[in-house]
């Protein structure tokens, strides 16, 4: 594998990486029912990570550089915790609203 | 000795005010004997301090760094002592009054604490060594007169204290602007008598007169010169007490004392001057001497009338201040005292007769001499002195502010002061008239007794009386015995000697 | 120098043990554990006091591949404030939790979650590893997320999630920032970055990005969305842990990052304006937030907005440092942002703990119910107005020390213009702050609502809170001889140990 | 050689088609589908850029586990008034419960920032240096003085010990907030929304020890090889919620301390490590003695893959178990 | 042996094609599931054979062979509960 060849992999995957990124702040800002920006946010983290894992790729020489693989599996780890907590709040949120029936911001909590 | 005495008499009335916080409701002769020991102490320590300063001319001072480039200084001079013996004494007499005129009603410890942190903020307002000093008791004034003023809690009050607070406030905000300024440009600096300023040749006078004209913003709001003035009548809704020191005394007296730091011991009367800073001010004050007593004249309510009143008589002092001649220096800090006792006298006075006969309006003080002779007695004396009939106090800081207009060639001083004497037998001598001559409108005796359930002396009781004539008293021996030498005159020339103006 | 680890692995501890151990020990296990951090903190400020910073490489390993502990006179500072309202906090908590039987259980949810949040804040502050912080962060976010929806009213729980939300995406661009310096310089520990930082296109964007995230976690203007429900629907103990605490760790590390990590960036020509942004949209804080706390009715929400106002004065510092390093105001500069932080920190606890005792007692916070509040609960409107004052920057409190110095670092740094923006903000302060007193004095005529008692612990420990404010005004020495170990001054000279 | 070329721009072409289909589409249930693929692809991209580590963690909690979060909340949002699709008209629909709907300006005002703000991030991207080899010759210098031969979990275990610390600090944060705002610390009587048929039970039953040994065989494998930790423990929890699902014993009959217990396991385990190396005189903390250091490293990745097991099924049943209270 | 696995790879691919194209084609969803996981397992069946043939060491090829009998069992039992399912929803 000559050098160019892995120059443009790092260089497509790292645009490919932003790419991912601009999408997913697009969506979290855009979008409207909660469920959706949590996939927005974890749209955003796989960008981030795909960055990093692309940095480590770089050095084709020896082995890929294990601290942003470090990173990453440390990120993965936090963004599914997090997650999983927004999306126990967002039941236990739709929970209380399907009790009360009534809204307590004046029409339906989520329209979709 | 020399350094404990002035935080002494600074927190008699501080540790006072916190005890006093904290004591319940019902304990009122717990309370009444701390408020008295505590007023005694003060006096007792001011007399020390005047008999060691003017005797063996002693330096008390307490210095104590804060932090980056300021120190927090007590000193007292002669100026300093004036304001805090004035306040003092005044403050016991006050003391005995209010208790007296609170009788049986509701929140009275949080009353007198707050009454007595107001009175070490006046306290410390005087003794401040340096302008910062004085700005941090002068913020703390403001903010223990405001509890004062809403005491009664009606929405009236909490109106009152609104427009207090806005004036205050921004007050203490611009001059905070401008301390921080003037350190940032002069670097630390203590009060010096001839004026601090005057060694500093390297500060642009561009930025010394705007930061002048930021003070006394800052101070002409406390001492109620025109534009600034609105929060003094509307904060006659308060109890009499209250009225009575602070907006006789303590809140503007403190700017108008401010006034004089700043104009003798910061700038110096002769760098102020050739600043041209004067004359701006000048106008702005002979404008509230007038425009005080006219308001004054026009007000039905007596209280009001007497806010007015105070509005106008502030602005001699700072007249005294301002004005170019020596004497008048001396007229404007003798004023400072003669003002005080007079005014307290007067709102001693408007509170019994509220209190006793629910007066509140002028038109019903019709035959008022009959039903209370000796109260209206004190009050005709004192309304004399502040028109400046000879035997009693006022006269004498008068006649010395036309010498001082006359020395220093600035003739509109004596025509100020003749058309605002005027004035104020204009508004004052149709109430003596009324009350003395006049048939009684409404017959006070009958409903007032059984209301207040006890059987008195045709008067007031004498916890009400007793201050009244005791201020009374001493606005006629200050005119009496102005030639002695510990008289406030004498105190006030000894003041002005260190003041520059004298050729 | 091992001590510095301990003021992590104690708050930890605690936590771990609360979980585990029977309902009735958790307290008496809590303070353990708090009163033992706050030993260790003071122990660490003495340890700056002789000498400056000290350097501690975790597990052995140099600085670029292992992460290393980072104390300088900053951290020791922000420490001690974070242990002493700890501690606080937690006496008042102890008390507050144990009132009804509805409170009862989530007093025992709110220990671990409460020292798992302290143990991170304290690893913030101590942190010299771009990604290192980055974990902190989270697990922060994590636990004070956790503790806003602790109450589990319909309020606190949509306030938890817009919080959470927000600051995931703070967190997430923060590390976007990291990825990029990593990938431009293969380093990450602070000191490192900061020797080895040539403006090019990436590491200006990191910085922006890095810089962007943290706003958005420390709540300036335009990303305040999120804090005033959070704070607002809290319970009393909590929002005084997220007002006085937790705002300040994503701006401590927005100060390491900006002083310390990208110090030659910020220094000459273009480094000027994003100074000068952040001091414009810090005045837009002060005023805009005090003007929306004015406007409140429900106590709790106006010192929610008043924090968002506050907050506003901390990034002063910004463009007064962004114009020059030269000294005359540069001391003064982190002198004032020190000890604004110390005031706001106190008063706003005091504030929100004396909130939440009037709560108690009069079951409703809304400003219009109080009646004759300072007759019979006289501690509490002291307190109340004692914190009031220090937040006004009124003399005998830290508040106006902290105007005092911004005031002169900003006239002496010849940037006239920030400082009626600051005297502005004392005016809105106070309106609202005396807002507050005026009601309190309101007479109960007849209709004289009966007040709940609220404990002794509960009323004292907001008084004992203030009293440290005005305290701290008077001996304002000590701390400014802490300050020349400040990263800002210091690092700049060299950096701490290096690898 | 332009294969791989084609096939990585095959990939970054689903990546990038997927990821805007899943923020675009209209139908909720689309989108978690679409989630789930993107998890997938994700973890493909993983494995073309060498990282098998990555891979394995992504393919089962990016895709798995975050795919079974999102399925049982969406099925718990009222799936049917979900059919119609979502108009973007202004006044259908709002930004936030309480902030205004996104109007047309709102809309143009994002697109713009995105849009910039994206091209700062490509531009960024292009700048970065096409060469740099980080911090591997670091690591593989210090390689055999870690105690383990696998780089990642040297990294992960050793020379950033406080990081993975920290980070089973964050899974212990979230799953007690979680369980705070359910108010109660356990999960003994959640029970699974069906009842589980027999078909179910006997095929889990077959399963389990295959699962059990896969766990095992990842742990060790992860001193050496790609695996360890954090790879097993998901293992762990995927078998958890299979065994809950149909019906066995699983986590949530198991007593409250011991469920909390192997909930903060790993944690405490580091704590205590932490807490032994820093009270040790001569020694820096977190630092493990040579000989000491694979022994130490193995007994933490055992806590932890435990810990990680618990608390992402506890996170799985919660939001699939039938919300009772 | 590199055609062989070649070849072997292109059957699988080619199964996957059909399998995808059941997908599409078929009417009702019951028949797809049917089309989707007989192909599919045929296709991966074809690819493991494939990869066992180049592999060396016999342990890999073990491996595999686990590998696909795994996701037989696992996708025919996905298709059966589905398939169930589909039939009492009706």
């Amino acid at each position: 594998m000559d050098l160019s060849m892995v120059m443009s992999t790092f260089f497509l995957y790292s645009l490919a990486a932003m790419l991912l990124v601009g999408m997913g702040i697009y969506g979290l800002l855009t979008r409207r029912h909660l469920l959706r920006k949590v996939m927005a946010l974890n749209v955003i983290a796989g960008g981030v990570f795909l960055l990093l894992i692309t940095t480590a790729y770089r050095n084709q020489e020896h082995f890929p550089d294990p601290v942003p693989q470090a990173m990453v599996l440390t990120g993965i780890v936090v963004a599914i915790s997090a997650t999983g907590f927004a999306l126990a709040l967002v039941r236990r949120i739709h929970q209380r609203m399907k009790d009360a029936k009534t809204d307590p911001f004046g029409e339906k909590w989520d329209r979709s | 000795m020399t350094f404990w005495l002035p935080l002494i008499v600074l927190f008699s009335s501080l540790v006072t005010g916190l005890i006093i916080f904290v004591l319940p409701e019902e304990r009122s002769r717990l309370r009444t004997a701390l408020n008295m020991a505590g007023a005694s102490l003060k006096v007792a320590g001011v007399f020390l301090m005047a008999w060691g300063l003017l005797a063996h001319d002693v330096v008390y001072e307490v210095r104590f760094t804060m932090g980056l480039g300021f120190d927090f200084l007590l000193k007292v001079d002669l100026l300093s002592l004036a304001f805090v013996s004035l306040s003092s004494n005044l403050w016991f007499l006050t003391t005995l009054y209010a208790v007296g005129y609170l009788e049986g009603s509701p929140n009275r410890s949080r009353f007198f604490g707050f009454f007595s942190l107001c009175v070490t903020a006046s306290t410390g307002v005087a003794l401040a060594g340096n302008l910062i000093t004085f700005f941090i008791f002068y913020e703390f004034l403001t903010l223990v007169t405001y509890p004062l003023v809403v005491h009664r809690g009606t929405p009236k009050a909490l109106d009152a204290g609104r427009t207090y607070l806005w004036h205050a406030v921004t007050a203490g905000a611009v001059l905070f602007l401008a301390v921080v300024w003037l350190q940032v440009l002069s670097g630390p600096f203590d009060f010096i008598p001839g004026g601090a300023l005057q060694s500093m040749e390297h500060l642009s006078r561009s930025d010394l007169t705007v930061i002048f004209a930021l003070l006394i913003i800052g101070l002409g709001v406390k001492s109620a010169l025109v534009p600034l003035h609105g929060w003094l009548p509307t904060a006659m809704i308060a109890p009499a007490p209250v009225s009575a020191l602070l907006h006789a005394v303590a809140v503007v007296k403190a700017g108008a004392f401010g006034v004089m730091r700043v104009i003798f011991d910061v700038y110096g009367k002769d760098y102020a001057s050739q600043l041209g800073v004067l004359d701006p001010l000048a106008l702005v004050v002979v404008g509230t001497i007038l425009f005080g007593s006219l308001r004054a004249l026009m007000q039905e309510e007596l209280k009001r009338r007497l806010a007015y009143s105070t509005v106008s008589q502030v602005s001699y002092i700072v007249l005294g201040a301002v004005a170019l001649g020596p004497l008048a220096t001396v007229g404007g800090l003798v004023h400072l005292v003669h003002q005080g006792i007079m005014k307290i006298t007067l709102f001693f006075c408007a509170g019994i007769l509220s209190e006793f006969l629910g007066i509140h309006r002028i038109d019903q003080m019709d035959g008022v001499g009959r039903r209370m002779p000796v109260t209206m007695a004190l009050f005709s004396l004192a309304a004399l002195g502040m028109i400046g009939v000879p035997p009693v106090a006022g006269f004498v800081s008068k006649w010395h502010l036309a010498q001082g207009g006359i020395q220093g060639g600035q003739e509109w001083v004596v025509a100020v002061l003749v058309v605002s004497s005027l004035l104020n037998a204009a508004y004052f001598l149709p109430i003596l008239h009324a009350c003395w001559f006049k048939a009684p409108a409404m017959d006070f005796g009958e409903r007032n007794r059984q209301e207040r359930g006890f059987i008195t002396w045709r008067e007031a009781p004498w916890t009400l009386m007793l201050p009244t004539l005791a201020t009374a008293l001493f606005s006629l021996a200050a005119g009496v015995f102005a030639g002695w030498e510990w008289s406030p005159l004498g105190v006030a020339e000894k003041i002005a000697a260190g003041r520059g103006g004298f050729p | 120098m091992n001590q510095m680890i301990w003021v992590v692995l104690l708050p930890f501890l605690g936590s771990v043990v609360c979980l585990l151990v029977h309902r009735k020990l958790v307290f008496a296990l809590a303070m353990a554990a708090s009163l033992g951090t706050l030993a260790v903190a003071a122990g660490l400020v003495a340890h700056v006091w002789e000498h400056a910073g000290a350097r501690v490489e975790l597990g052995g390993w140099a600085a670029p591949l292992g992460i290393a502990l980072q104390l300088d006179g900053l951290a020791a500072l922000f420490l001690l404030l974070t242990a002493v309202v700890g501690v606080l906090v937690g006496i008042y908590a102890g008390s507050f939790f144990a009132q009804t039987s509805e409170l009862r259980p989530m007093g025992i949810h709110f220990w671990p979650l409460w020292l798992l949040l302290w143990g991170g804040l304290n690893g913030v502050y101590l942190c010299s590893d771009a990604f290192n912080a980055y974990v902190l962060l989270e697990i922060s976010t994590l636990a004070a997320v956790g503790l806003t929806v602790l109450s589990g009213s319909t309020a606190s729980l949509v306030a938890g999630l817009r919080y959470l939300l927000a600051a995931m995406f703070g967190s997430l661009m923060y590390l976007l920032g990291v990825a990029l310096l990593y990938a431009g310089t293969g380093q990450l520990d602070f000191v490192l970055l900061s020797r080895s930082l040539t403006p090019q296109v990436h590491v200006v964007t990191a910085f922006g990005l890095m810089v962007f995230g943290l706003l958005l976690k420390s709540a300036l203007l335009p990303f305040h969305f999120w804090l005033p429900p959070a704070h607002a629907s809290a319970p009393a103990p909590v929002s005084a842990i997220l007002s006085a605490l937790v705002v300040k760790a994503s701006f401590f590390l927005l100060l390491k990052i900006w002083f310390v990590v990208f110090d030659s960036l910020s220094g000459e020509g273009p480094g000027k304006m994003p100074g000068q942004l952040l001091g414009f949209l810090g005045s837009l804080a002060v005023v805009w937030g005090s003007f929306q706390a004015v406007r409140q009715w429900r106590l709790k929400s106006l010192i929610a907005y008043s924090t968002v106002g506050q907050l506003g004065y901390l990034f002063f510092i910004f463009p007064v440092l962004s114009f020059s390093h030269s000294p005359p105001h540069e001391a003064l500069a982190w002198g004032g942002t020190v000890f604004h932080l110390f005031s706001h920190g106190l008063a706003k606890a005091s504030l929100f703990l004396a909130a939440g005792c009037l709560l108690r007692a009069m079951g409703t916070d809304d400003l219009h119910a109080m009646r004759d509040i300072a007759g019979r609960m006289p501690v509490i409107t002291f307190s109340l107005g004692v914190a009031g004052v220090s937040l006004m920057g009124l003399p005998p409190s830290a508040g106006f020390v902290a105007k005092w110095m911004l005031l002169r670092a900003v006239l002496a740094s010849g940037q006239w213009w920030w400082a009626p923006v600051i005297v502005l903000g004392g005016l809105l302060t106070a309106a609202y702050v005396f807002k507050i007193l005026a009601y309190t004095f309101v007479p109960s005529q007849g209709d004289a609502v009966r007040l709940q008692p609220v404990s002794l612990a509960m009323t004292f420990v907001p008084l004992a809170l203030a009293m440290l404010c005005v305290l701290i005004g008077f001996r304002a020495d000590e701390v400014i001889l802490l300050l020349p170990a400040v990263p800002g001054c210091e690092m700049s000279a060299g950096g701490g140990g290096g690898p | 050689m332009n294969l791989t070329l084609l096939f990585d721009v095959f990939l970054i072409a689903a990546l990038l088609l997927v990821s805007w289909r899943l923020l675009g589409a209209s139908d909720l249930f689309q989108a978690t589908v679409l989630f789930i693929s993107f998890g997938l692809f994700l973890s493909l991209a993983w494995i073309r850029l060498q990282a098998p580590d990555i891979a394995l963690a992504e393919a089962a909690v990016g895709a798995g586990l975050a795919g079974v979060l999102l399925l049982g909340t969406f099925k718990g949002l009222e799936p049917e008034e979900d059919r119609e699709g979502e108009n973007l008209s202004s006044e259908a629909c709002r930004l936030d419960p309480i902030s205004p709907c996104p109007g047309r300006a709102h809309l143009l005002l994002a697109f713009t920032f995105v849009g910039s703000m994206t091209a700062l991030l490509l531009l960024a991207v292009l700048d970065l240096p096409a060469e740099g080899d980080g911090l591997t010759l670091l690591v593989f210098q210090s390689l055999d003085r870690s105690g383990v031969e696998h780089p990642v979990t040297a990294v992960l275990l050793n020379f950033r010990f406080y990081d993975t610390w920290l980070e089973l600090g964050v899974l212990v944060a979230a799953a007690l907030s979680i369980l705070c705002v359910r108010n109660r610390l356990d999960l003994r009587e959640l029970r699974p929304s069906k009842v589980p048929d027999v078909m179910l039970r006997r095929l889990v039953m077959g399963l389990t020890p295959i699962m059990i040994l896969v766990v095992v065989y990842l742990l060790w494998l992860g001193d050496h090889a790609p695996g360890g930790a954090f790879q097993a423990g998901v293992v762990l929890a995927a078998m958890l919620i299979l065994l809950w699902f149909s019906g066995h014993a699983s986590i949530t009959s198991l007593s409250r301390i011991l469920w909390l217990f192997s909930l903060i396991a790993g944690f405490a385990m580091m704590l205590l490590a932490a807490v032994i190396t820093a009270s040790w005189p001569e020694m820096r903390p977190l630092e493990f003695a040579e000989e000491w250091s694979g022994a130490i490293i193995l007994a933490i990745e055992v806590a932890a893959t435990l810990s990680i097991g618990v608390v992402l099924s506890s996170l799985a049943i919660l939001s699939l178990g039938a919300v009772e209270d | 042996m590199e055609i062989l696995s070649g070849t072997l790879c292109l059957l699988g691919a080619f199964f996957f094609m059909a399998g995808t194209v059941g997908l599409i084609r078929f009417p009702d969803s019951l028949s797809r599931i049917h089309a989707l996981t007989k192909a599919d397992n045929l296709g991966l069946g074809f690819i493991v054979l494939a990869l066992v043939v180049t592999s060396q060491s016999l342990t890999v090829a073990f491996k595999l062979i686990l590998i696909w009998l795994l996701a037989l069992v696992a996708s025919s039992s996905i298709c059966f509960f589905l398939a169930r399912k589909l039939i009492h929803r009706g």
